[in-house]
Parts: C-alpha cells; structure tokens; sequence
C-alpha cells in the first residue's frame, strides 16, 4: 500500500493538465511530457536537480572525511570522555534545526558562504555528521578488530591493515551509511531554503512552487523528489 | 627461531588502575613450546600481545635473542600469530589467506606458491585453497590460521588460546597435531590457554599466571606434583586437589589435625614445618594419592597414613570411579581406576600416599611442603 | 560547544526589544519576561504549546498500541515475508513526506479528521511508526526468548510471561524509543502546518511567525522549543 | 514423577524443508535420569522443548503417565526446566527467581517459604538469597536455576546443557552434584546435552540422536561398547574410535585384510560375517583396545590379533599416553595407561582385542559386529 501515492504522482506527473482537471476523471488517460520538461527548463528544476546532487554528494564527503575517522575512533580506541561523546552526538540530533538559523545566516554571511553549494553542504554534513560518527562507529565495532591487528602481525601497518582489511568489509555498511546522508541532504529543505537564494536545491525550489504553481507541477516535482528513494527500494530488494 | 626473554614486564590499564602484567621475568628458550596458563584475565593474553607488539609495555623490556623489540610495532619483529578467533579474513580465499604474509615481504610468486603448497599440506587443507572462509567449518578455518602462521618461518610463534572455540572432540584432535607441528618445525612458540588439560599435554614448560604475576614455571609434572602455591595446586589437576584446614600438632610425633582425621607424618618433614607447630595450615591432596582400603591399592609409594570416612556419592566416569568420602566435616574426592561400586553410606578406610601429600601456609597461600 | 547556540537563544529569548536592537550590544544585559509572555498568551503560544503536547502524547500511543506488537511479533516470531516487512519500513523512512501532502489533505477532508488534533497525531504516528517496529523489535531480539520461556515453564502463560517478566526488562528501551517519538513529533514542521490552520502546534506557529514577527520572538520561540531537549539532554546524563 | 512416552514424535520447521526431529519413539522410566546425546543441530533440544510444551509437535504424541500431554501448554504440565543460558530473571532477587513457581501456583506463604529454604540449602546457595542475579557468577546463577526447577516438585525435569555454559572445572564439580540431587529426588529428568563425557557419567540411559532419528538407546556402558553404528560408535569416546577400511577375506579362515594389516578373525564372527565375504567392510576399535607390546599388556581379554606398526607421534596426557602409530597409510591411536616414553620411528607390534572389535556396514553404516 505505501506503493501507491507514488503510483498516483507517477501518473500524474505524466498525465496532461487538461486530464488533472476533469472532475470526471481519477486516473489520467493521456501522457505527456511536457509538464516535467515545463518544470526542469523553464522553471528551473534541472539546475535546481543538478544542485541537489552537488550538494549531497559534497555532503558525503565533508561527513564521511570528518565522520569515518571519528567513528573508527569510537569503535576502536578507549579513550576519556568517549562516552560524552556518543552522547552529545545523539543530543545534537534532538535538537530542533530552526533554533541555529539565525546565528547561522549570520556566520555565513561572514564567511561568504552564503548562496554557495558548498555552504548548503556543509549545513547538511553537519547535520548527517553524528548518524554517520554513530553508524560508521558500530560497522567498525561490527568488523573484528582481530582481523586487523592479524594484518599487523603479518607484515601491514595499522593504517595499511585498515586499507586492505577494515575497510572492504565495512564497505557494504559504509554504502548504507552514505545512502542515508545522500537521502537526508536530497530531503532537506529548511537549511536548503534559508541559506540559498539563486543556488537551490530542488526541495527548496519545490518549497516555493508550492505556493504558486498549480497542482501537477507539483506532482511532477515530487515524482522527481521520489526518484532517489525508489532507486534505495529496488537496490535493496 | 629464537629465544625470548621478558624483563620485568609490566601493563597497567585506565592509568594505573588495572594492573593487567604485573612485574613478568621470563626467559622462552630457543625451539621451546611455553605454555602461559592462567584463569581469565589472569594477564596471559595481555603478555602475549606485547610480545607480538600488539600492546606496548608500561614498564620493562622484551628481548628476542639480543635485540630490545619492546617499543618495535609487530610488522618488524616477524612473528606470527594464531588468534583465539583465528582472524581469517573472509574477503580473501583460503590461499591468499596463506600467501598474504608472503607476498607482504615480496617473497617471489614461484617461493610464494611453493611455500602455500607445504603449509597447505602440513595441515591437510590443499583441497580447500579456492574457497572463501566463510565456506568452511570452524575446524578447518582453524587449519588455516595456522597455515598461515607457520607459512613464514617466524622468530616466535603466538598462540591466544587457538582451540577454545572447538568442540571437545576436534579440540582433542588438533592439540595433538600442533604439538606435533611445533615439534617438527622447532619454532620457538608461546601458547596461551586457560584449560589445564591443554597446558599439561602440550607444554615443554608451563608458566602460570594469576592476577598479572607469574606463580611457577616449570616442566607439567614438576608443577602437577610439586606446586609452588595454593593457587596452582587447585587451578592444574581434574577432578581439584582437595584442600582441608588442620592444625600441626607436636605430640610425640609430628601429627597434622583435622575435623575427624590425624595423620601422622614422618619425621623428614619436621625441619620444613619447623615454625609452624600449633599453627593452623591448609593440608592438600590429590584425589589420585589416596584410595580406599580394600577396593585398590597405591602403586610406587613408599608411605601412606590412613584415614576413615563414609561414602558420600559414587561418580563412575567410565575408566575411572570418584568417590566423594566424608570425614569429619569435609567431603574428599577420590579417583580409583576401573569400576568401584561402592554403596553409599559405607565406613572406609582411605590411604593416603603421604609423599603426595601438600602443605600451605594458610596467610601466604604458598607451599611449605 | 553544541550548547553555545542553547546559551545565545536563551539570552536573547530573556532580553528586551531595546538590547537586541542595540548594535552596541552583543550580549543584552536587560532581562524581561515581557517577549515569551507576549509569545504565550497574546500569539497563542501558550494554546500550540499545549497543542503541542497533547499531539506527542497522542502520537506516542497511538504508534505503540500498534507498533509495540509488531516490533514483539518481528523480534520472537518467524513469518513469511518478515524481511520484506523490515525493509518496507526502511524504505518508508527513505520517503520524501511532501509527496504524501497532497492525498492526505484530500483523505483527512473526508474523513473528517482535518484541523484536529488527532489528524495531526495519527499522521506523526505514521511517521514514527516504522521507528517504533524497529526499536521494539530490536529491544525485544534483546531481551532473551529464554527468560519468557521459563516464565511459561514455570506457571505462567505467553501473555502473562511477558507482563510480568519481558516488560519489565524492556521498559528503559521502550522509553529511549517513546522520547525519540516525542521529539520527533514535536519537531515536525510539514505535516502539522499542512494539516491544522486553527489548532496549530508550536512549530507550526513558529513556521508563521518567522515571516512577519521580529527577530526576539523568534528567539523566545526556539527556547520553548528546545526545553525538550534540555531535559533529555539533562535525564540522559 | 511419571513415565514419558513419546510416540512417533516429529517437528518439521520451514513448512517441512527442516526435519529436525523426524519419528522419535522413546519411554523415559518413571524416575529415570535420561541423557538426549547428541550433535548440534541433532534435534535433542526440539524434543525436550517438545516434552516442554515450548514447541508444538508436528505429527506424533507425548504422554506423561497415560495423559496425554501432546497440545497442553507447558504451565499445564508441570514441569520444570533448566535452561542452557540459566534464564535466571535479572529483575527478581534469588528469592524471588525461586519463589516464582510457588506464587504462582499459590502456595501458602509459609509453605513457598519453607519450600525456598530447603531447595537453597540443598544447593548451598543460603547465603545469596538477597541479591540479584547480576551480582552472582556464572556457577551460582545455574545453581539458582537448579533449586527454581526442583523447587515445585515436578513431574519431570528438563535440561537444556545446562553447564554448556560453565568452565571446565566447574562442569566436572556440577556434574557430580546434579547427578546427586536426582538421584535424591528420584524425579523422573530428561537431560540434553552434545558433551559424551556428561552423557557417560551422568545418565541411567543415553539416548543418541543424529539428524533427527534417535539411533540407540541404552545403558552408558552397553552404548560405549556395542555401538549400533558408526555414527555412534565415533560420537562417544575420547579420543574417538579408530576407523579403518577393510575387506573380508575367506582364504584357509576368515581374514580382515586392510592397507598394512591383516587380521586373522575368530570362527565364531562367521556367521555374522556372512553376506559381507570379499567385500569391503569398515573396521573400528578403541584406542583402549589396543596396546604396544612389551610396554604394556591388556586387561582381561581372552583372543588377540597382532599388526605391526611405526611411532608416529607420543602424546603424554599425565595419566595416560597416546601413541599415534603408522599402519600402512593409516594413523592409528592407541591409549596406555602411564606414561611411555616410545621414540618416534621405531618398530612396533600392537596387540588388538578381538572381543572390542567392530564391523561397519560401509553403506548403511549400521554395526555387523
């Protein structure tokens, strides 16, 4: 069942305008593409797409570059105050998004970072940051810590040891974890919105047709929207 | 193939607070097999990993030959070692398994295959070089952990406690074909365990440990029958030794009393029991030294004493037979070979071989005789 | 240094209209309750932040009386199509929830749920939901088949034996996951300002006040938000 | 304190793909102490959950006595288990965990008080009655988890391995005292376990289960010595059974001739020997049924066959010796009491009881002799 308002918006993403608004009609009849190119040309959609990527993919590499070490960290060494780590991490994640707009404008705007891809990255690296310290910390508990230190033992490194053996058995965990931070950026819209004007991502874009483009543009948009996850679906099946 | 040599070696961990090794002086002579025996975190593990280089001593040194390793991390002492988890990496098929630590120290591939090959056969697994870990049993996966350590004709050889993980009877099994193994390649081996069994029928010597020290080093029937203290008495020895409280009394002979039982010992043992006359002291015996009355008899013993009791349970263990006996307040076990179908309740007469017999200073736990 | 934003928020919640507009003044030296009472009583904080309450609470029954079951069916019992169920819910969380906007307002319209409190429960519910299944079940794998079965050995039947013996070893587990839906309800934006125009919840508010109320308000705002989180922060230690 | 009788029992998992217990027909006497031995994954645990009531059966009846039990949820039956991981409740104090039965089935305060005092005493655990379990170790743990199931006096009692979990130590001093306490009680009990030593020294009768069937059931000694089949025959006894392949061969007398031996065999194995001429057979015989000659000679045998053998291997056990001896291609395992110091390489002749020989069916597997 939780299949089927994404087989509606499919439809209607498809389906003709003249069909959405015939009363008479549930299940549009005639398809065409024109509302799709409409939103990605015209409207900008295809520029906000290409910036959606950008900055998921940029957030996977600013979480994974400062995340994956922490984790290793955590699962690895004992060390004081770890702990209070674990425990702030999950802390951050309760805590409400809205409240670090304000000061967060203000440190952009110094920065220069505001409007940037990079900057719209870096808020959401922030915000995936402790799931992927927390996730990568437990695939790195996960993988035997004996496996590495044989590695050692015969002849590696502790960092040639963690190349050639942690690492591609973490791999698949690894993959799950940056699937998540790529679905959390592509969601994001508050972040996205508030620190971007002429650089959007396609959810904040979407956020401000809401309000004034008519009804199947937005289903396209979502269609589109929806695109990463049905990816997320038939991969994991 | 070397002889390694500890020196004062201590780990303590939390900044002081556990003190894993406590002070280990140890010399593992050229070819030997030491066996390090201790009950869990007795720190037997924890010296064997800063010999492989795995941990770093707080204090002390560690020599192999002359040359100080203690602060070498592990790729640069070549060693090899066998982990209690066997630590196969599952991504690798069984040979590269093997060839890893060859191709690391860029043998050529020809010296590489050949090398595979011998190990592979030393330990009956050729069949099972294209397969991936995971498709093998835990025996076999076992093989290949030490396949792989013999692969390199280490310095030492380490071994954490490598069958703990296998059923009692395969356990039987590869105890014998590593002792065998060692005996053959004369690879200078540490091997940690916390089952006796596997100490007393492996070991050139046994080491062992209790609470980060070492209490006795010694070939297995010096420490089986000349245990240095209380702890390795009870700890080596199954069924236990079985430990009794009693006074020395001077009485016209030196005696050793007890609840519901008087031995008298012979006058050899007064000089060491000198300043523990009227004293309390804890009297120990193996339930092989002694035997019931009439029912069998001790070989090779020159002295026995004799007390009496009442049969309190019969174990039959197939081969042997356990007789739990009262005296006094105590119940003693003892082990008779064969079939002994003693009834329950019965009075009996147990002799007791007075050369076996073992006293313990009651305060330091260590043996006065 | 997480706390930092927590610190400024509360100053200026507690300052006056004068210091924060005063660009001599960073840190604002003059304390009045006038802005959060402003904000509780004559905006109607006071109404959303029991709104707000009352639809956590909901949210919190409503998906343990349905989620609590299934985690114990998933942890104890083997079905077909169990792993299906696992990754469904997976893949539920994966979803955008603006795609789903557009079909519940017309659902909630007929069934008559729109602008209640419970609409907006029910849809948290839903969304907390899948968290739910997988928390329990995972507390439930954790807590041991044995201990319940000897439970049942020992005069008790299935029902009885978790009563009395698994839930009470549960129950930390269980409130880790019932604050994770309190606050995950009490953060949610989208789908209480889409559903309710009358009985709005704090955030909701929040999200309208943020066009047209000066800065202050804003931050007396965040501060009523994040008290949850101060108090997690502070039982969690 | 009744009979069990299980008929035809069976259990299919994965709607019939996993046969896990498959057509069980056994009568455990009223006050018996029976041993499930077997594998993992044999289906001794399916079927003491079965007699539990944990797990439904798939086909097949249970009684206790002549009720009919079969559909009966378990706190209808009253029994009592022993479970592998103790299931000792964490939140309860021990008193409590033992009272539990007895609230339940509310007794008179008094009486579940009287009733806690003598099962804690019974197993020495007076003292811990006020704590919690996370407090007790692991030995003290199954100790409650003993004096909970024997607390309600129940019909049977059931143990899943219940000292899987302990050290080996403390296994051997368990066992002696479980066996102990049932003997005492007389309550009819139904022990699981895959440890043959536990099933040897323990059980009244030793049932053997492989792959779901149950292969023999018998008295420990008559198990150990007429194993029905290879399976058992090679599952019970350490070290294991020696296993060679042999053809029967008629020539001037009745022959068994293998890779490096010929055994000349008795006149009276011709009758069962009969179909099995000039074909291959499987030949087993214990390491005890063996000896070296001129180190030792054998106990109470009445016919002998003599082969010849190399010294492989000598491993000291203590006690005894097992010389692992070369015949043809074979290794063979022969157990001496003492300790024999054999060199490796020499010459041997090893004497054979013929009264402890078996012959194996090679396709059934089934014992001919």
């Amino acid at each position: 069942w939780m299949g089927l308002p994404l087989v509606v918006s499919t439809l209607y993403a498809f389906g003709t305008p003249d069909d959405y608004y015939n009363p008479h009609r549930i299940i549009p009849l005639h398809f065409t593409l024109e509302t799709t190119k409409m939103l990605l040309f015209t409207l900008g959609g295809w520029e906000a797409l290409k910036n959606s990527i950008i900055v998921a993919i940029l957030a996977i590499i600013i979480s994974f570059a400062l995340g994956l070490p922490a984790g290793y960290a955590i699962a690895r060494f004992i060390f004081p105050g770890k702990d209070t780590i674990k425990l702030g991490m999950l802390a951050l994640k309760v805590f409400p998004v809205p409240i670090m707009a304000v000061p967060l404008v203000m440190l952009y705007i110094r920065l220069h970072l505001i409007d940037t891809l990079l900057g719209v990255a870096l808020a959401h690296s922030a915000g995936s940051l402790p799931l992927v310290v927390l996730i990568t910390a437990s695939i790195f508990s996960g993988t035997s810590a004996e496996l590495e230190e044989a590695g050692m033992v015969f002849g590696l490194t502790r960092f040639q040891s963690f190349l050639r053996i942690t690492l591609p058995l973490a791999l698949p965990g690894l993959a799950a974890a940056a699937m998540f931070t790529f679905v959390g950026s592509w969601n994001e819209v508050f972040a996205a919105s508030v620190l971007t004007f002429s650089h959007r991502t396609l959810p904040a874009l979407m956020l401000t047709l809401m309000e004034t483009a008519p009804d199947y543009y937005k289903f396209a948009a979502a269609f589109i929207m929806a695109f990463p996850a049905m990816i997320y679906v038939a991969v994991a099946r | 193939m070397v002889e390694v040599r500890l020196e004062n070696l201590k780990k303590y961990f939390d900044r002081g607070r556990v003190k894993a090794v406590d002070g280990v002086n140890l010399t593992i002579k050229d070819g030997e097999f030491l066996v390090l025996l201790g009950p869990s975190g007795c720190g037997k593990t924890t010296t064997l990993r800063m010999i492989s280089g795995l941990e770093t001593p707080t204090e002390g040194k560690i020599y192999f030959g002359d040359r100080d390793v203690t602060y070498l991390p592990p790729k640069d002492r070549n060693i090899s070692m066998v982990f209690q988890s066997y630590a196969v990496w599952p991504h690798m098929k069984v040979y590269d398994n093997i060839a890893f630590p060859l191709k690391v120290k860029k043998y050529p591939k020809n010296e590489i295959d050949e090398r595979v090959k011998w190990a592979a056969e030393l330990l009956q697994i050729e069949d099972l070089l294209d397969r991936y870990p995971a498709q093998l049993s835990g025996g076999q996966r076992q093989r290949v952990a030490v396949a792989r350590a013999i692969v390199v004709e280490p310095n030492v050889l380490l071994m954490d406690e490598p069958l703990s993980n296998l059923d009692a009877k395969l356990r039987v099994a590869m105890r014998a074909e590593i002792k065998k193994l060692q005996t053959k390649l004369k690879v200078t081996t540490v091997y940690v365990t916390h089952d006796q069994v596997e100490a007393m029928t492996m070991g050139d010597r046994i080491a062992v440990m209790n609470k980060g020290h070492l209490l006795q080093v010694g070939p297995p029937t010096e420490v089986y029958l000349k245990p240095n203290s209380l702890f390795v008495a009870t700890f080596i020895g199954a069924p236990e030794m079985n430990i009794v409280d009693a006074t020395v009394v001077e009485n016209d002979g030196l005696f050793l009393e007890g609840n519901g039982f008087r031995i008298r010992l012979p006058d050899d043992f007064r000089e060491l029991l000198e300043g523990y006359i009227e004293k309390d002291v804890l009297v120990g015996i193996r339930p092989e030294h002694m035997t019931v009355k009439g029912v069998s008899t001790l070989e090779h013993v020159t002295r026995t004493a004799e007390i009496e009791g009442l049969v309190d349970f019969v174990e039959a263990l197939g081969t042997d037979t356990i007789v739990h006996a009262k005296v006094g307040e105590n119940i003693i076990k003892i082990k008779i070979p064969g079939h002994v179908p003693l009834p329950i309740g019965e009075n009996i007469k147990i002799e007791i071989d007075l050369d076996n017999i073992h006293i313990f200073d009651r305060d330091t736990e260590k043996a006065i005789i």
